[in-house]
């Protein structure tokens, strides 16, 4: 996004941004707005609908892969060398202990997966990240809309919704 | 949690809880500086036998072949369990006490991992060959590792918890670190600029962001479950009597939680005071982490009485003649002293009013600590001293050389655990705000 | 020599004597030897019926012909030859964290050298280990051993399998022997001390400048035990330097050799020591003897012992009394042991005498018998009460003795006033119950003393008349009692010279040091029995610039150009070793093959005879001192069964075995009973002073059940002089500090018991490096089975020990695989020696750590001896139980390793890799047996911590990894003697037979209580061990109880302990008496704890037992480090 | 979900960082493989000076010299075995004798000094590897393995120069191909 042409709008209250939110949703001079707020509340999340998070699918994956390469890894290392430990034969003999190593490498690989897929559907790392307003990550909200201007019909639209503040952006 | 009665607001959060990045209070460098020494000391002390021999630790009286190392690792894995259950299982109960202390939870999680897993390494009589041969890396030998062995699996378990706890550390950290960015400049903006990753904040990366870290916590949680069973099978795998026993896995993750919640109030009292986020950190929430502490003191006090039982029950004489000598013999003191802190005292919760007694909680979470140091110390020496043959008996008692690599993990720990103090929010930014009072407008309708 | 029978046969271990293989395919003898010795039978007269030919023995002059003139100054090149040799691997380390150098860039390891030989000799093969038999140093008995050298250098030391004393075994001094020989700290060169300082002189000016200061001079020999030709040899150098054969001066500490001759002498005029044949006797009585312990030839005597008590399925077993009042290793062995109070153990012959009188024997001795008893009729009336034993069982000893063939042993080296009368009355009640001629034999095959009678008091009184006084391998200043004032005496000798193999107290009272060669470097003989010759020839070039002690005399007298016509000490004893071809009367051969056959055999001759003794008139000589009667607390101060008189003692191997019966190492201590002990207030480690009218000493406590109240045992061998060297100086104490200037009345040999001793507390605490922290078996009573005579032979086991259900089908067994190696150990047999922990550690290359690391229990042993009381603490019941690796099939150690360092062999051995070890010491801790032993250092030769020294790479075992700090360790089977084994006969395309391979401890082992072999085949020594009826596995529960214990599926079986006794601590005893439900054996019953405060597993109703909470100061557990 | 992740600006970025992460990962098990103690490097190639230049192509290449004339124990021990001096003066005695080298050999040979000879084929001392079983033929239950497998075409080389890596995964293979004993203390004791 480095064209940050637009306007932001800041807002102080969950309440208004949500309605505000609620308002814009759909519009096509609000596309591909976006909304902020310093933390994760679920009144946005829901004002905004958005479909279900991808990222479930990466831990999806990346889960079985680590459970297949768990056991795999064992089962092939004994394959390629059987050493017969304890009175019994490697392999799929000794199959409960490999259990271990399945799960614990279907938790590690789903959680990098699961990492990965938050850092990829959330666009990061972004070094690049031109920040609107330093207030946003403290206590306020905003919506930012691309290619508006501060004196546009978006900001008169967001003014009206209970915007304390609107600037451009570039 | 919801009578509490917040004083602050969502605006106060981030104005005052990153004051740590600014101005500590003097204990602060007074603690730095002790730590600081303790990790020099250690660090010593393991350069030392590594080049000698670890025939310095004094207290390796065969047949004791483990003895401080195992029980300072076991001691930290149980300790690190804390930070993930607070993190994980509570996130996903959404107790909204553990907001606040999660973030300190998670960060004393990774560094007693880092902790724990150095005993091992520096155990090991040959660490610069174990530090590579115990990885299932290719290599010319053709030689792979035993995947049967509780060791490895603590390997895997270990770097699999370690790696996990990082990530879902980090990744909960990206967002306040988005918030520090914001609020400093220069150099400091560049570093925390790069270590937020560009967050910028919004509805959408929360979005994903609150889809993944419920994933990571559902991932978390069977993870924690299984790191302290994996770390009790390398005892119960084996044969000794007293630890070839499959109450072990329950036992220890009960055992983890209680001294991981006591080192969570343990170390939040402190940090606390020194940087005055009183108002955050309420006494509520330690409360609620004292009865966690007071649950899971009651889930060891249980598994104690049924190793007895169970030990007598088996009718297996080697198994019976450990707890008796656990309990009479020569390490009498340690089994008692570990009944006494991690059963005995902690009843005094039961009254609400010591619940809120910071001092006597603080005493006693403390001697919790002491006293699980002492359940591994005595699950260890009473199996290994006195097993099966008795002309193989002997005797141990901790060496200096261990007490000062002990005492030089504490400080590893507490300097990890300083330094974060300093440069990363203490108290978890975006997650608190979540349990203090929402900002509405005050006039009508809220989120939804 | 055909190269190819090198090939094969060199390989193996030289089999033990059953073993001898009549026939090898494809293995013929093409050139037989004569028959050296001719068999009558017995197992002296009954050598192999098969002279192993060629590889196996080899005469040292046919392998290296250098070493003929060994005594001519090594040339450069020689020296260089010596020190490199080939091949060698010197240092075997592992790599370990240090970089390693490196000479060309790419090298990633350090640059290695191959030194060949200039001129290989013939018949060598690189790599190849050769075999010399030879005659052990260490003790006068004269053990036949075979040494197994590796280019060059001895490795290994082994019994000699056919030689009649050794039997195939050795005991562990001689197994330490290897330590004398490659000891840091002996001399390089010959000097003179001057003004309190060695100057060092070369070899040549040494002869000279000594030849000219002794020039008419009055020179004297005092020399240490020997029966062979060295004695005569010095008389001739003496008559020759103008002596007389007077002036030749022996000494043995151990009296017994002198008591016993003297008493024969006495009885029947014949001085000599009866050499017994136990095998025929069906009782043994022991008046305090110790014969498995010291006695006169240890390994002969256990070897005998073996065949006289070892049970065996529906065969007689033989019964052993004892009564002594100290805890030997012989009394431990006994099926009836009785205390008596120290020094009255002539008064229990005179008892028993009584009883054989009143049992109707007649003769001579009978006559005499009486004549004793009437002279010393106040002490027989009050004799009962005085050693406390009842007359009912006097005679019921005397009718078991009447009844069948026996012997009656007597005397032991805690020597006190009547140690001769002792051994008359021994030989009267041996004559009386016929023993003479049946099972004593003094007229055929007698033993020799290897000393004279006497000699240190004729040297006492006549050595001021020397001018010189040559003192060789021997150390009279240490091991004559202080209150002798021998030092005294030396110090007023004009010129002292001391010819010692490695440095000693004598030393420092020397005017000339001559160091001379180790006897495995030396030409010699023994001549132990009569008619009986065992050589001695060099096994390896003077490790140090050293001369053998006859040669120098040789020298002295050309350089005083006085010569006795030879040209060395071998020619010598060429000369002497003529008599043994007229003695097996050997025809059509040559001289000179003779001997090279004799050299290669290591022994020869034909037992002598000579008539039939008669009894003489002894009862006027008859006197019996005082001690006999006196009370209150006694020293008694034994020689040490491996350190003996003190000449062990600075082999770390030595000290580091350590006790059997208190397992200390590295230290004296004082034993108590413990109940004395408590009374008077003392415990375990509390340093005590003990005080006699001649000197005091402070030395801490181990109260050790079994002893008489009375009894105060210090034992002898340590207390060295820091001067005598870093590793035995001023380890432990000198008990003979102690001893009064007292002397037996018949022998004038110092007197080391008896003497009352004031005991007092010091208060402080000295800890005692004691291996074994337990006494107490506590409900652990299945890891040692014991049956009484008749219980064993109606037992029977159900199930064979392979047969444990599991979950998991076993894999006892690999189809493919061709053996399954297994061992055996008799637990009826071991009598706690230790030579397995000696040979093991030298097969091994198992370091010593001293007594620090012993304390911290990080003793190295792969073989340990776990010795366990049961019964009463005034009596206990004493079982040993070797321990080492169990080769488990279900290995609890194996599925723990990370890294694959152990696993298991097709073959069925718990295989442990070094290399690969990174250290986790989580196999140890899962050893049931704790067996695994940790490198916690790098270990050095001696000993870690107190007293290090270098570990000398040339001593060790080239064929066993030397294992480096961090790694685990533990017994592997001697796996580097399977490999060879398996490899010889592959090349021939056989099976490996039967016992033709064994581990180091089997083969070593003097009562032959170890056995290993091949479990696959059915037919083999070990497998029908296992499968008899009494094999058991530790830790293994009870089969028929269908109760299988830990479920380890060990390779290691133990065959419990038969007596002819009831046996205590089994947990089976008490049935019905009350004592509940303490059922047998590792099982589930068992409720007994294994606390010490809790009740014994029924003992006798009287006596207290050994578990019960032993009077504070017993040692049932260490007590917490004060 | 493609079409936004393809909008993605710092899609590049991200690639290219976690490429060098991955190079970096590489980088690093590269190290770890080549700088790890000893086992991990082979010597192939490793051609030390030797004292003596003895050429095994003139003996043993076009003198036609069997290998165990010299190395004569390579069939009866664990150690294939240097020649002494004395099988050099076998020969040089007659042959030769005014050439540098043999005059060298000859002075030590008559001063009786060894030969030092750099060992090119070393093992750590922790292997046993028995030269015998090895070299000797099938039928005498050996592997009937020839020289050159292991230490190369020697009879091609004017120096000798070590020919196989000697490491232990180079051993197992060889005798997991042919069946031998995988089994630790085979080697390792």
């Amino acid at each position: 996004m480095s064209q940050q042409i637009g306007i932001l709008a800041m807002f102080k209250h969950l309440d208004t941004v949500c309605h505000a939110v609620e308002k814009v949703k759909g519009r096509t001079d609000f596309k591909d707005h976006e909304v902020y707020s310093p933390t994760s509340y679920h009144e946005i999340e829901h004002a905004c609908a958005f479909s279900p998070s991808p990222v479930r699918w990466f831990t999806f994956v990346g889960a079985m892969t680590g459970t297949v390469t768990g056991f795999a890894l064992a089962l092939l290392c004994d394959w390629d060398w059987p050493v017969v430990v304890g009175g019994k034969m490697p392999g799929i003999f000794s199959l409960p202990a490999y259990v271990v190593l399945g799960f614990e490498f279907t938790i590690l690989f789903g959680a990098i997966a699961t990492v990965a897929g938050v850092l990829v559907m959330c666009r990061m790392p972004n070094p690049k990240v031109k920040i609107l307003d330093k207030r946003l990550t403290d206590d306020m909200f905003g919506i930012w809309v691309p290619g508006a201007v501060v004196d546009g019909p978006q900001a008169k639209l967001l003014k009206e919704a209970g915007a304390v503040e609107i600037k451009a952006t570039r | 949690m919801s009578e509490i009665k917040w004083e602050k607001t969502i605006s106060d959060v981030n104005n005052e809880i990153l004051v740590n990045l600014e101005r500590p209070h003097k204990m602060y460098y007074v603690a730095l500086a002790i730590s600081v020494a303790c990790v020099l000391l250690f660090v010593t002390m393991v350069g030392y036998h590594t080049v000698v021999g670890l025939g310095v630790w004094t207290g390796f009286a065969p047949p004791t072949y483990w003895l401080v190392d195992i029980t300072n690792f076991v001691f930290w894995v149980g300790i690190g369990h804390a930070g993930t259950l607070i993190s994980a299982i509570l996130f996903l109960f959404r107790a909204q006490w553990r907001n606040t202390v999660n973030r300190s939870a998670e960060a004393m999680t990774i560094f007693a991992v880092i902790c724990a897993a150095v005993f091992p390494l520096i155990h090991m009589g040959r660490m610069y060959l174990g530090a590579y041969w115990a990885l299932p890396l290719p290599n010319t030998n053709n030689l792979w590792v035993n995947f049967r062995s509780p060791l490895f699996w603590d390997v895997c378990a270990i770097s699999t918890y370690f790696t996990t706890s990082l990530l879902f550390w980090y990744i909960g950290l990206v967002p306040d670190l988005a918030s520090i960015r914001d609020r400093v400049s220069g150099f400091k903006k560049v570093v925390y600029g790069l270590l937020s990753f560009g967050w910028r904040g919004t509805a959408r990366q929360w979005h994903h962001y609150e889809t993944g870290y419920g994933f990571l916590a559902a991932l978390a949680t069977p993870l924690v479950l299984s790191v302290h069973s994996i770390v009790s099978w390398d005892f119960a795998m084996s044969i000794q009597p007293g630890w070839h026993t499959t109450i072990f896995p329950p036992y220890f993750v009960a055992g983890a939680i209680l001294s991981g919640c006591a080192m969570v109030y343990t170390l939040l009292v402190p940090i606390r005071w020194m940087f005055g986020l009183e108002k955050f950190i309420r006494a509520d929430h330690l409360e609620a982490c004292i009865k966690l502490t007071l649950l899971t003191s009651t889930i060891v006090f249980y598994a104690y009485g049924i190793e007895f039982f169970v030990a007598w029950y088996s009718g297996n004489p080697y198994e019976w003649a450990i707890f008796q000598k656990r309990a009479a013999g020569p390490y009498a003191f340690y089994f008692w002293t570990m009944v006494a802190c991690n059963c005995i005292f902690p009843l005094i919760w039961w009254s609400k009013k010591m619940r809120y007694n910071m001092v006597i909680s603080y005493v006693v979470c403390v001697l919790i600590n002491v006293g699980m140091w002492f359940e591994r110390y005595n699950i260890i020496i009473s199996s290994l001293i006195e097993d099966f043959l008795p002309g193989s008996w002997g005797h141990a008692e901790p060496g200096l050389w261990e007490i000062g690599l002990t005492i030089g993990s504490f400080g590893l720990f507490n300097m990890f655990f300083l330094l974060f103090c300093k440069f990363f929010p203490i108290v978890s930014l975006s997650e608190i705000k979540l349990i203090m009072p929402k900002p509405l407008s005050g006039h009508g309708k809220g989120g939804h | 020599m055909n190269k190819d029978h090198m090939d094969t046969d060199s390989h193996s271990n030289s089999p033990k004597r059953q073993t001898a293989i009549a026939s090898i395919p494809g293995y013929t003898i093409t050139e037989r030897g004569p028959e050296v010795y001719a068999p009558v039978d017995g197992p002296l007269e009954a050598p192999a019926k098969v002279i192993e030919k060629g590889p196996l023995y080899m005469g040292v002059e046919e392998v290296m012909p250098e070493v003929d003139s060994a005594d001519a100054p090594m040339s450069a090149g020689d020296e260089a030859l010596a020190k490199t040799g080939v091949d060698r691997r010197d240092f075997l380390k592992l790599f370990s964290a240090a970089a390693v150098a490196s000479s060309a860039a790419c090298l990633r390891r350090p640059l290695e050298k191959a030194v060949p030989y200039v001129n290989q000799p013939v018949d060598y093969t690189v790599g190849l280990p050769t075999y010399f038999a030879t005659t052990c140093g260490e003790c006068a008995s004269g053990c036949g051993i075979t040494v197994k050298t590796s280019s060059g250098l001895p490795v290994k030391i082994e019994g000699n399998p056919e030689h009649p004393l050794s039997q195939g075994s050795t005991c562990a001094t001689g197994q330490a022997s290897l330590q004398g020989l490659f000891h840091p700290e002996r001399r390089a060169a010959p000097g003179f001390v001057e003004g309190g300082r060695l100057s060092t002189y070369a070899w040549n000016d040494m002869y000279e400048t000594l030849a000219k200061r002794l020039e008419g001079k009055k020179v004297a020999v005092f020399t240490g035990g020997s029966t062979g030709s060295r004695n005569s040899f010095y008389e001739d150098v003496l008559k020759k330097m103008g002596g007389s054969e007077n002036d030749l001066y022996t000494y043995e500490s151990n009296s017994l050799y002198e008591s016993i001759s003297e008493a024969h002498q006495m009885v029947f005029g014949y001085e000599c020591m009866p050499r017994p044949d136990m095998r025929l006797a069906k009782v043994i009585v022991g008046l305090g003897t110790d014969f498995l312990d010291v006695g006169v030839s240890p390994v002969f005597y256990a070897k005998n012992f073996g065949g006289f008590h070892t049970y065996r399925a529906g065969a007689d077993f033989g019964k052993f009394i004892q009564f002594e009042s100290m805890m030997t290793q012989t009394g431990a062995k006994a099926d009836e042991r009785h205390v008596v109070p120290p020094s009255s153990e002539i008064v229990v012959a005179l008892l028993l005498m009584k009883s054989l009188i009143e049992k109707n024997v007649s003769g001579v001795s009978k006559e005499q018998a009486s004549r004793i008893l009437a002279d010393n009729a106040t002490l027989v009336s009050g004799g009962y009460e005085l050693v406390g034993v009842s007359k009912d069982v006097f005679d019921h000893v005397a009718e078991e003795l009447l009844k069948a063939p026996s012997i009656v042993f007597a005397g032991n080296t805690a020597f006190d006033q009547n140690a001769t009368m002792l051994q008359v009355a021994a030989a009267l009640i041996n004559d009386m119950i016929g023993a003479y001629g049946k099972t004593l034999f003094i007229d055929r095959g007698w033993m020799r003393s290897p000393v004279r009678t006497g000699d240190l008091a004729r040297f006492m009184e006549n050595a001021g008349k020397y001018d010189a006084v040559f003192f060789i391998d021997t150390n009279p200043v240490f091991t004559v009692p202080a209150s002798f004032g021998f030092a005294d005496v030396v110090k007023k000798i004009p010129m002292l010279v001391s010819m010692q193999s490695s440095p000693v107290e004598m030393d420092d009272y020397a005017h000339v040091i001559l160091p001379i060669n180790h006897t495995l470097e030396s030409w010699g003989d023994e001549h132990p029995v009569a008619g009986f010759w065992s050589v001695r020839q060099p096994v390896v070039r003077p490790v140090k610039d050293t001369r053998q002690a006859e040669d120098i005399f040789l020298w002295l007298l050309a350089a005083q150009k006085k010569s006795l016509g030879y040209q060395d000490y071998r020619a010598y004893l060429n000369d002497k070793w003529k008599v043994l071809m007229t003695l097996v009367d050997a025809k059509g051969i040559d001289y000179e093959t003779f001997v090279k056959a004799i050299l290669r055999k290591g022994f020869g001759g034909k037992l002598e005879t000579r008539p039939a003794p008669s009894v003489k008139a002894v009862a006027s000589g008859f006197k019996v001192a005082d001690v006999a009667t006196a009370k209150g607390p006694r020293l008694l101060a034994p020689l040490d069964p491996r350190l003996g008189d003190g000449r062990g003692a600075d082999k770390p191997i030595l000290q580091e075995i350590g006790d059997s019966m208190t397992t200390i190492a590295w230290d004296s201590w004082v034993a108590m009973n413990p109940n004395t002990a408590a009374q008077m207030g003392f415990k375990r480690n509390d340093l005590l002073l003990i005080e006699t009218d001649s000197g005091s000493l402070k030395v801490a406590l181990y109260p050790l059940p079994g002893l008489h109240a009375d009894a105060v045992i210090i034992n002898r061998g340590n207390g060295h002089k820091k001067s005598s060297g870093v590793i035995q100086g001023d380890v432990g104490v000198d008990p003979l500090t102690l001893a009064a200037k007292l002397t037996d009345g018949a022998i004038k040999a110092p007197v080391t018991s008896g003497q009352p001793v004031k005991i007092t507390k010091t208060g402080e605490i000295y800890r005692l490096a004691a291996m074994q922290k337990s006494h107490d078996i506590g409900n652990r009573t299945g890891i040692i089975k014991k049956y009484s005579i008749d219980e064993v032979q109606t037992y029977k086991r159900k199930l064979s020990l392979d047969d444990v259900p599991d979950l998991y089908p076993a894999l006892v067994e690999d189809q493919q695989a061709q053996h399954r190696w297994g061992m055996s150990i008799d637990l009826t047999k071991c009598s706690g020696c230790g030579a397995c922990m000696a040979a093991c550690a030298i097969e091994n290359n198992v370091p010593q750590v001293g007594r620090e690391q012993i304390l911290l229990g990080r003793e190295m042993h792969w073989i340990r001896l776990d010795r366990y009381f049961a019964g009463d603490v005034d009596n206990p019941q004493v079982t040993y139980q070797p321990m080492m690796c169990q080769q488990c099939t279900h290995a609890p150690c194996e599925a723990v390793c990370p890294v694959i360092a152990t696993s298991h062999d097709p073959e069925g051995i718990n295989s442990m890799t070094y290399n690969r070890c990174i250290g986790t010491r989580y196999c140890a801790n899962a050893c049931p047996y704790k067996v695994r032993r940790f490198n916690w250092w790098t270990h050095k030769w001696g000993v870690m911590g107190d007293r290090p020294q270098d570990r000398m790479p040339r001593a060790l075992n080239p064929e066993v990894t030397v294992r480096t700090r961090g790694v685990m360790e533990k017994c592997n089977f001697c796996v580097q003697r399977l490999r060879q084994a398996k490899y010889s006969a592959k090349e021939q395309n056989r099976s490996v037979r039967d016992l033709e391979v064994m581990t180091a401890c089997a083969q070593v082992c003097p009562s032959d209580a170890i056995t290993f072999g091949n479990l696959k085949d059915q037919g083999s020594r070990v497998s029908l061990e296992r499968n008899e009826a009494r094999s058991y596995l530790a830790l293994g529960g009870d089969p028929n109880k269908r109760e299988f214990g830990i479920k380890t599926l060990p390779n290691v079986s133990y065959m419990a302990v038969v007596a002819h006794r009831e046996p205590l601590g089994t947990g089976e005893e008490g049935h019905g008496s009350g004592h509940g439900k303490h059922h047998a054996a590792a099982g589930k019953h068992g409720d007994a704890p294994a606390s010490n405060h809790d009740a014994p597993a029924g003992a006798h109703d009287s006596a207290p037992a050994t578990s019960q909470p032993a009077p504070q100061g017993a040692p049932a557990q260490e007590a917490s480090p004060q | 979900m493609l079409k936004s992740i393809s909008k993605i600006h710092s899609l590049k970025a991200f690639m290219v960082a976690a490429i060098l992460a991955l190079a970096g990962h590489a980088d690093v098990t590269y190290a770890w493989w080549f700088w790890t103690p000893g086992d991990t490097v082979d010597n192939v190639g490793y051609k030390p000076e030797q004292p003596i230049p003895f050429s095994h192509k003139l003996h043993s290449g076009e003198r036609k010299i069997p290998c165990e004339y010299c190395h004569s124990s390579a069939r009866r021990s664990f150690s294939s075995g240097i020649p002494p001096t004395n099988t050099c003066m076998g020969c040089h005695t007659v042959v030769r004798t005014d050439k540098e080298p043999i005059k060298k050999i000859t002075e030590a040979y008559n001063k009786n000094q060894p030969i030092e000879w750099v060992k090119v084929h070393d093992l750590p001392d922790f292997v046993r590897f028995p030269h015998k079983r090895h070299v000797q033929s099938k039928d005498q239950g050996g592997a009937g393995i020839a020289c050159q497998e292991c230490h190369g075409k020697v009879e091609e080389m004017e120096v000798v120069e070590q020919g196989a890596p000697l490491q232990m995964g180079w051993c197992i293979g060889c005798h997991k191909e042919r069946n031998a004993p995988l089994d630790c203390i085979a080697c390792h004791y």
